[in-house]
């Protein structure tokens, strides 16, 4: 049952890595992304359960922690670089 | 936010970086993080807040069913096939004034059903947010002065 | 019981990532789609982890998955908003049905 | 003990983290740093003839008994190669003392100098596969921010081409030792020795297919023909000292590791080692082409690192040979010239920086006139260049002869005629320098390019420099004058490499805690 | 999966070696990290796959689950990534550096000195 | 022996620092040295025929190289001649170049080839003596080459070297052949490698003997300067003209004839033989002799008749009887002796008048008495005239040529033909300065110091002297030379008269015919006779040295088309080769592997994973199309995201987290760094595209390939099993990967660390100097 979730959940990277693709615009790619390291979370806690080690969710800490981290970046890059175009 | 509340949250994720709930390594991890605050938190500047739990409780209570709401709307939006959104961008008068407060409600609207914080302006006056469901800016604003504010400036007193 | 509640949530959870994964590439325009995965996405995870807690039980599993909740709290709308503001200062214009915008003429900021 | 076995690792990584602690302290830096460097060859050459008496010296690290941990072993060529490093350490230290520009100094070149020598010893000492990976990724990654440290323009672009081919040959590598691991189950290279065999008897293409890509991967790192171009690329251009070191080592680290992997986890009858010859021929001749065709010192002497790898693996290339006193003969003669070979270059790229700094320029249109103003230079630069040519009786001679001669008895007529063309060639273009650089009379006065330094402080640089650069030709003409230890020295070494039973058994059957250290005492033969 | 995960080797392989064939540095920079990715990979592939049985010892358990993964490969994978990672983020900087100073970032205008 | 040699080194490396010390005294001390060694050796002198002394010291065993020294009477011969000239050529630069600079770096280089030389004709041993005959030419390259602010001096010297380097290379080739055959044939490497024990077998019957033969041959006509390979000698006649002096009377040239006569009894008499040391020899005797008639430059003209007299010998050792043998040994010393003195001469014309050029030249004779005293005879010699050394040898020269039957004739011609032309330029140096009206000259002429006229006054006395009473001569040196040369004894006979037999009337006919017909020559050439003549000179002269010439340039050509086309600086030209040879270097082997799919379960894939592989795919695929950086970074991120995922998928949970974090990591500081680069736009035309797509698709395969390849091997691990029991027990850890980082692998661990620690002092580095170099510009 819990393989069918991760399967369902598998899924949602679909439409996220579309939009990927698509853009148009930066931020959008960088939502993209930070839906996709959701979903990674979301699939290693599933993993968690499914084979019934703990572990697992350490990694889920370790990408929920890190994606803001990147995520910030781009953010920050990204501000930048208009700010300084402006200029 | 004080030290306290800081340590805790420390504690937390040292006990799970460690991968145990141990009460032990929990406390350990405490003290070692209320120390290294009190120690480095000086330039930190923490605002210096009296805790009040009732009403952080209720602030957190609140969030969450704000959260569920705002999520299911948008969900709901997201696969209805005559979406009901008006999405718009309103400016709201602060009250708050310290850079936590403001900090800590741009992040809060954000949670908020259909409300997203883009930026503040340069006075420091006014946040504007950008909303999904926009139907009158007036009683959008109020809404969130009503709502968020109003428990944010009886946690923090200003 | 707990294996119920525990996929109830887990497939709860799930339901929300998916629905803010077509709503990213559904909804028209990038502020939209932030609706979409700074709230549902964020709280799908927290469902699914609360489904972990449940699962396993035990307070060592509760405080883990209690920690990657906080952070997901904390996390998630700083983020957001972080995207936001630099989406807007790099002039990302909202779609045209956007009718209000009380900050589009403003430029200095 | 065998636990001084990592001696050669420790003394450069603690000497690198004492220059780090003294950052701010370029004066304290230049003398941790060249004690070091001469604690490393004091180190290297106890464990040389330690090695020498013992033939082989075993550590499991850890204690951890054999296949299982890593080993740290040193049999006579890996001793030999230690001692070398550590040479070609001394000198560039006791060189840079006066080479190294003090901003470069202030960016860590020590540190990062010392991180580069522990990254050879211990690809020269370790016995396992994976950590061979592990210390070859540290020099490079050492040599990577040696070429690039406070680079102009010249040298960002040298670097670009070094970083992005000797990544690739990382790459193969580590996929090389993935596919090992894969097919056999372990790394330790004593223990691959026999499962190696075993895949050879049921599946000899994939081994052969891994071996190549091994050899792909050692062969960019050795320079070897169409894998070489990174080289003449890059070493030109960072400042000599640094050059001096790389020409010396680098190179010589990837034709061990070849030799190493040849012997002793590869079946001899390897068809991927019939290709060396032909390779060697090659990379002699389009080495030696190169060099011909170029103008400045630090060129020219880095196309000639190409053309001499050559002869090297040309000695490894005799390894496919039937007879077994060809085989010996060959890789005998390979091992000494590495030896050589490591001192001559080493020398040549010190002269020449010195040539630079006298002359603030090394292209040979522009310089001129050192013999008659700097004799001592001259005569420090005529020993290695002619040593290099192999004019006898200088160490190059004994070197090349025991090549061609490995090759006349193996019948490989075509790669004889390419050495000999190749050594006439080499001839050809270090006199090039020596007319146009020394012979040559200059237009007007000399320039020296750090016009306001003093010019006492400037002499004593010079000493310094002079200082190394004696050395290394001393122990050249040592070589040349009295071959035959080391040559018996390099038999030795071959007959080990050829007998890997006796290291493979060392290794396997050392006891885990290191309490005796006598492994495979036999009588000779 | 092992006949996928050794095609997607391939495949990693040779985007990488694509990426560094182009002549701007960003994209030889994308090369080389999808080139780590690429050998990572396959170290991890060779050594077999196994689900669901991490080399970790349960709590209080003596060894790991009998057939777990193979823990060396991991190891090695481990290692290679942070190496990886170490020489990318050098090299990231040294692509800066050289656009800096060359003031281009096109490989092929890269040239040696006669 | 050695310690002769050794003590000759150690003083050319001494020399420079006494040089400064002992002033204008060097000289004379250093010429002594050479004759204290010479009366050494003279007090083995009287070599009996066929005794030998041998001294015999270890050096390179592994490669058959002993300093194995042997004096017979040809080492003896040489040794004697070499150590005579020697000292007084030393003697004669002390006060040629008394005011010159490098004086002791001059006298160091003559006692370096002095004992090169030695050592040369004293070693048994092929490596060694390979070793002294290289020593030689690098003793001789710096000598042509000491006026090196002249250009004409520097290539010279390097033509004179790299010519007689590529001598040594077909030497060695064939010393390295014979020692081979001679261990062959059942000898140790120590004995093979002794020139000596070639009598112990017989490598005439071998089947490499032409090969070998070819190129021991070739070597020693190199270093003879045999035509076609002469061209070098007379470029170096830049050198100052004591060094010419030394090297192409007695020294350097004829080591060429000292191998050759050294293996005459061991490898000589055969066909091959013959055939090739007559015709090259008499080839080099007519042509050098007619080209020395073109010249007008002193030094050139003795050039060219010192090749045409080693033509000479090279023919007479081809002929190889004992007249023949007798006749080289007598024309050997002779020649050393008047060209010594001539070329001497030659020095003291330049040093006394400033020019060299024979045309405007004369009267010298009152003005240069001594050196006009010791021109005349030394000429005369030359010329053959008697009573003098010179005579000696002509007059055996013609009886040995008569010997050989079959060619006498032929022969015979050839050698009154070249001496006619060789008495021609005998007058003109000799006679020609000294006689006749005085020319303006661009110094006033006067006479050299005392030391440049006693050189070339005891080597012209010398001449005379054996002239006069050649007995002593002939049974003290002549006969042991002819004998070793010959290898049975000879008693050799010299006499000045020979009666008044058929033969010996004949041989005073043709003396004196050759005299009469030089002098006739050389009244043609005063009148400008050769001028109109067509100059077989010409071709030859110009022949191999435009060949080298042209061969020099076209090879700079060539490395640098070859180099410009190879190394060409372009990073993705380098990456294109090195992975083509990569994909022919493992393909090759692979392509006929076995690769076992039915061991692979193909269907074992389930949904998430596939999708997890598919975004891998899409990632890279995305990488690689993207058109702008970040898109770029983002598709990285997923490919790296994608990749933890499989790592946790497969048990991998570790690999997974660091996978994260190093992903996000480089992102960050990709983001970072690319904010300081331009854009992507697209540079590589479709054709380039799809090429580089194909190599890199072709090493893709391989691997994959070679991965499919493996479950197929697999061996039964012990490692992962030990681990797995041992990480708790032993190690205390739970987490095995753990344990392995840290414990079992904790070397790999270090060596991880110093990398990152590397790694991170560059990037601080780089910055810094961004930093640095923004601020000061």
């Amino acid at each position: 049952m819990m393989t069918a979730l991760v399967i369902l959940l598998s899924l949602s990277l679909v439409p996220a890595f579309i939009r990927l693709v698509l853009g148009p615009t930066l931020p959008d790619r960088v939502v993209a992304l930070d839906l996709m390291s959701t979903v990674g979370v979301g699939m290693t806690a599933l993993l968690a359960i499914i084979y019934g080690r703990l572990v697992f969710l350490d990694i889920a800490i370790v990408l929920a922690l890190i994606s803001f981290v990147g995520t910030v970046a781009f953010a920050h890059y990204l501000e930048r670089r208009y700010r300084k175009e402006r200029r | 936010m004080n030290v306290f509340l800081l340590s805790l949250f420390l504690a937390l994720l040292w006990a799970g970086l460690f991968g145990t709930a141990d009460w032990a390594v929990m406390l350990f991890g405490f003290v070692i993080g209320f120390v290294l605050l009190r120690w480095i938190g000086g330039p930190l500047k923490f605002a210096r807040v009296p805790l009040r739990i009732p009403q952080a409780l209720g602030l957190v209570i609140f969030l969450f069913y704000e959260l569920i709401l705002s999520s299911v709307r948008v969900a709901r939006d997201v696969v209805a096939i005559r979406p009901r959104r008006r999405p718009g961008i309103v400016g709201i008068p602060l009250e708050v004034e310290s850079d936590a407060g403001i900090m800590l409600l741009a992040n809060l609207i954000t949670l908020t059903p259909g409300s997203l914080s883009l930026v503040v302006s340069r006075d420091r006056r006014t946040l504007y947010v950008h909303g999904m469901f926009v139907e009158d800016p007036e009683a959008f604003r109020s809404s969130i002065k009503q709502g968020f504010e109003r428990l944010l400036l009886r946690l923090l007193g200003r | 019981m707990i294996v119920m509640i525990a996929f109830v949530l887990a497939a709860l959870g799930v339901l929300f990532i998916l629905l803010a994964a077509v709503g990213i590439l559904r909804l028209p325009d990038l502020y939209t789609r932030m609706h979409a995965s700074s709230k549902a996405a964020t709280l799908g995870a927290i469902l699914v982890l609360l489904s972990v807690a449940v699962h396993f039980g035990g307070p060592a599993v509760w405080v883990r998955c209690l920690l990657i909740v906080v952070i997901l709290f904390m996390t998630a709308p700083i983020a957001a908003h972080m995207i936001a503001r630099a989406a807007y200062i790099a002039q990302v214009r909202p779609s045209p049905d956007t009718r209000i915008d009380e900050l589009g003429s403003e430029t200095e900021l | 003990m065998t636990t001084m076995l990592v001696l050669p690792l420790l003394i450069p990584l603690l000497t690198a983290a004492l220059c780090l602690v003294g950052w701010r302290h370029p004066v304290f830096q230049r003398w941790a740093g060249t004690a070091g460097a001469a604690a490393e060859l004091g180190a290297a050459l106890v464990l040389l003839s330690r090695a020498s008496a013992q033939e082989l010296l075993v550590l499991q690290v850890g204690s951890w008994p054999a296949p299982f941990g890593i080993t740290l072993a040193a049999d006579l060529f890996g001793a030999l190669m230690l001692v070398l490093a550590g040479c070609v350490g001394l000198g560039v230290a006791v060189y840079s003392l006066a080479d190294i520009p003090d901003e470069a100094r202030s960016r860590g070149f020590y540190p990062i100098f010392h991180v580069l020598l522990a990254g050879v010893s211990g690809a020269f000492l370790t016995g396992d596969l994976f950590n061979l990976y592990v210390w070859f990724e540290v020099m490079l990654t050492a040599s990577f921010v040696l070429l690039a440290l406070g680079g102009g323009r010249r040298q960002m672009e040298g670097a670009i081409k070094y970083v992005g081919l000797n990544l690739l040959c990382s790459a193969m590598f580590l996929a090389a030792t993935g596919l090992i691991y894969g097919a056999t189950g372990t790394l330790n290279m004593a223990d691959l020795h026999e499962s190696a065999a075993r895949i050879a008897s049921t599946h000899p293409n994939l081994l052969i297919a891994v071996q190549s890509l091994l050899f792909v991967g050692f062969g960019i790192k050795a320079a070897i023909f169409p894998l070489y171009f990174w080289l003449p690329a890059s070493y030109p251009t960072p400042p000599s000292a640094i050059g001096a070191l790389f020409a010396g080592l680098l190179t010589k680290v990837g034709l061990y590791a070849l030799i190493r992997t040849a012997t002793i986890v590869f079946p001899h009858e390897s068809p991927v080692l019939g290709w060396i010859p032909a390779l060697a021929a090659w990379t002699m001749i389009v080495g030696v082409l190169g060099a011909v065709a170029q103008q400045t010192i630090s060129r020219i002497l880095s196309f000639h690192i190409v053309s001499q790898i050559g002869y090297m693996i040309m000695g490894v290339g005799m390894m496919t040979s039937s007879d077994p006193s060809i085989r010996h003969l060959g890789l005998q003669a390979a091992v000494f010239y590495i030896a050589h070979h490591i001192v001559v270059k080493t020398n040549l790229f010190l002269v020449a920086g010195t040539v630079r700094e006298m002359r603030g320029t090394d292209d040979l249109r522009r310089v001129g006139g050192l013999a008659s103003a700097a004799p001592p230079i001259a005569i420090l630069f005529l020993i290695p260049a002619l040593s290099l040519a192999g004019v006898p009786p200088l160490s190059g001679f004994w070197a090349k002869l025991a090549v061609i001669r490995a090759g006349l008895l193996a019948g490989q007529g075509w790669v004889v005629t390419a050495a000999l063309a190749t050594s006439l060639l080499t001839l050809v273009s270090m006199l090039k320098i020596w007319q146009e650089c020394f012979w040559k009379p200059t237009d007007g006065p000399a320039r020296s390019p750090s016009g306001t330094v003093p010019a006492v402080l400037l002499s004593r640089n010079r000493r310094v420099r002079a200082i190394s650069m004696c050395a290394l030709a001393a122990i050249t003409l040592w070589i040349s004058v009295a071959p035959q230890p080391l040559m018996r020295f390099a038999g030795r070494s071959a007959d080990q490499l050829l007998r890997p039973e006796r290291y493979t058994r060392g290794v396997l059957s050392s006891p885990a805690p290191a309490v005796h250290d006598v492994v495979g005492r036999e009588p000779e033969r | 999966m092992y006949v996928v995960l050794a095609l997607i080797v391939g495949a990693l392989y040779t985007a990488g070696l694509y990426l560094m064939f182009r002549r701007s540095l960003v994209k030889f920079l994308f090369g080389l990290v999808l080139l780590g990715h690429a050998a990572n990979l396959l170290l991890f592939v060779v050594g077999g796959l196994v689900r669901a049985s991490p080399p970790i010892a349960r709590l209080g358990a003596e060894a790991p689950d009998a057939g777990s993964a193979d823990p060396v490969p991991q190891a090695l994978v481990l290692t290679a990534i942070v190496i990886g990672f170490a020489v990318v983020a050098f090299t990231a900087v040294l692509v800066r550096q050289v656009y800096r100073v060359t003031g281009t970032d096109d490989v092929d205008e890269l040239r040696e000195d006669p | 022996m050695l310690s002769g040699i050794l003590v000759l080194f150690l003083l050319a490396a001494l020399v420079p620092v006494l040089a400064g010390r002992l002033g204008r005294a060097t000289a004379w001390i250093l010429a002594g040295i050479p004759l204290l060694l010479g009366l050494r050796f003279l007090r083995y002198a009287p070599v009996t025929p066929g005794s030998i002394i041998v001294e015999r010291i270890d050096w390179v065993p592994s490669l058959g190289a002993d300093l194995t020294f042997l004096l017979d009477g040809l080492s003896n011969a040489f040794t004697l001649l070499i150590l005579l000239i020697g000292s007084l050529v030393i003697l004669y630069s002390g006060a040629y170049l008394s005011d010159h600079r490098r004086l002791g770096p001059f006298l160091a280089y003559l006692l370096l080839f002095l004992g090169s030389m030695i050592g040369l004709v004293l070693s048994d041993n092929w490596i060694t003596l390979f070793v002294f005959w290289e020593l030689t030419g690098v003793a001789s390259y710096l000598l042509i080459g000491f006026h090196h602010e002249s250009e004409a001096s520097r290539s010279a010297a390097l033509k004179s070297l790299l010519v007689t380097g590529s001598g040594g290379i077909l030497l060695l080739v064939g010393i390295l052949l014979a020692i081979q055959a001679g261990q062959d044939l059942g000898l140790s490497l120590e004995q093979a490698s002794r020139i000596s024990s070639l009598g112990l077998v017989d490598l005439r019957q071998d089947s490499r003997y032409p090969l070998i033969l070819v190129f021991i041959t070739l070597g020693a006509f190199v270093k003879s300067a045999q035509v076609p390979f002469h061209f070098w000698l007379p470029a170096a006649m830049a050198a100052p003209t004591p060094v010419s002096a030394f090297l192409h009377s007695a020294t350097m040239v004829k080591a060429g004839v000292y191998l050759l006569a050294r293996l005459h009894p061991h490898l000589g008499g055969t066909p091959l033989w013959q055939i090739l040391l007559i015709s090259i020899g008499g080839a080099t005797m007519l042509l050098a002799a007619a080209m020395a008639l073109g010249q007008r430059d002193l030094k050139r003209i003795l050039a060219y008749t010192t090749i045409s007299v080693l033509g000479t010998l090279v023919l007479l050792l081809g002929v190889g009887t004992d007249k023949a043998v007798e006749a080289l040994v007598v024309f050997l010393f002779a020649h050393a002796l008047y060209k010594g003195a001539l070329f001497l001469v030659a020095g003291n014309i330049d040093h006394g008048t400033g020019t060299r050029d024979a045309d405007r030249l004369g009267g010298l004779i009152r003005l240069m008495p001594v050196t006009a005293a010791a021109g005349l005879l030394a000429a005369l010699s030359k010329a053959g005239a008697p009573p003098l050394f010179g005579f000696l040898g002509k007059e055996l020269l013609f009886e040995a040529k008569l010997d050989r039957e079959s060619i006498g004739q032929w022969l015979i011609l050839l050698a009154i033909t070249s001496n006619v032309l060789l008495v021609a330029s005998a007058l003109r140096v000799g006679i020609r300065p000294f006689l006749g009206r005085v020319h303006p000259t661009p110094r006033p002429p006067h006479e050299a110091p005392l030391p440049m006229l006693a050189a070339p006054i005891v080597l012209a006395a010398l001449g005379l002297l054996v002239g006069l009473a050649p007995g002593p001569f002939a049974r003290h040196i002549g006969s042991a030379t002819a004998t070793a040369i010959l290898g049975w004894p000879v008693d050799m006979k010299l006499k000045l008269w020979h009666g008044l037999s058929l033969e010996a009337m004949i041989l005073m006919l043709l003396s004196g015919l050759t005299l009469a017909a030089g002098f006739a020559v050389y009244v043609g050439i005063r009148r400008g006779v050769h001028r109109r003549w067509p100059r077989p000179g010409a071709i030859l002269r110009w022949g191999p040295d435009r060949l080298y010439e042209r061969g020099y340039a076209g090879l700079l050509r060539l490395a640098g088309g070859l180099t410009a086309q190879i190394q060409s600086g372009s990073f993705r030209r380098y990456l294109l080769i090195v992975l083509v040879s990569a994909i022919i270097l493992v393909g090759s082997s692979l392509f006929l592997a076995d690769l076992e799919i039915r061991t692979l379960d193909l269907w074992d894939v389930k949904f998430h994973e596939a999708l997890l592989a598919v975004l891998v795919l899409a990632g890279v695929v995305l990488t690689v199309r993207s058109r702008s950086r970040l898109t770029g970074i983002a598709a990285l991120g997923v490919t790296g995201l994608a990749i933890a995922l499989i790592f946790a998928v497969f048990s991998a949970p570790d690999l997974a987290i660091t996978q994260i974090m190093v992903e996000i990591q480089t992102v960050i500081l990709f983001v970072l760094v690319f904010h300081h680069l331009p854009p992507f736009s697209r540079r590589s035309t479709l054709s380039v595209r799809l090429r580089d797509l194909a190599v890199a698709g072709g090493v893709g395969v391989l691997m994959a390939a070679l991965v499919l390849i493996v479950p197929a091997v697999r061996l039964q691990s012990t490692l992962a099993d030990f681990f797995r029991s041992q990480s708790v027990a032993a190690a205390h850890g739970r987490n095995v990967v753990n344990v392995i980082l840290v414990d079992f692998r904790a070397l790999d661990t270090l060596g991880e660390i110093t990398v990152l620690a590397m790694a991170g002092i560059g990037v601080f580095a780089l910055t810094r100097s961004i930093a640095t170099r923004s601020r000061s510009g």
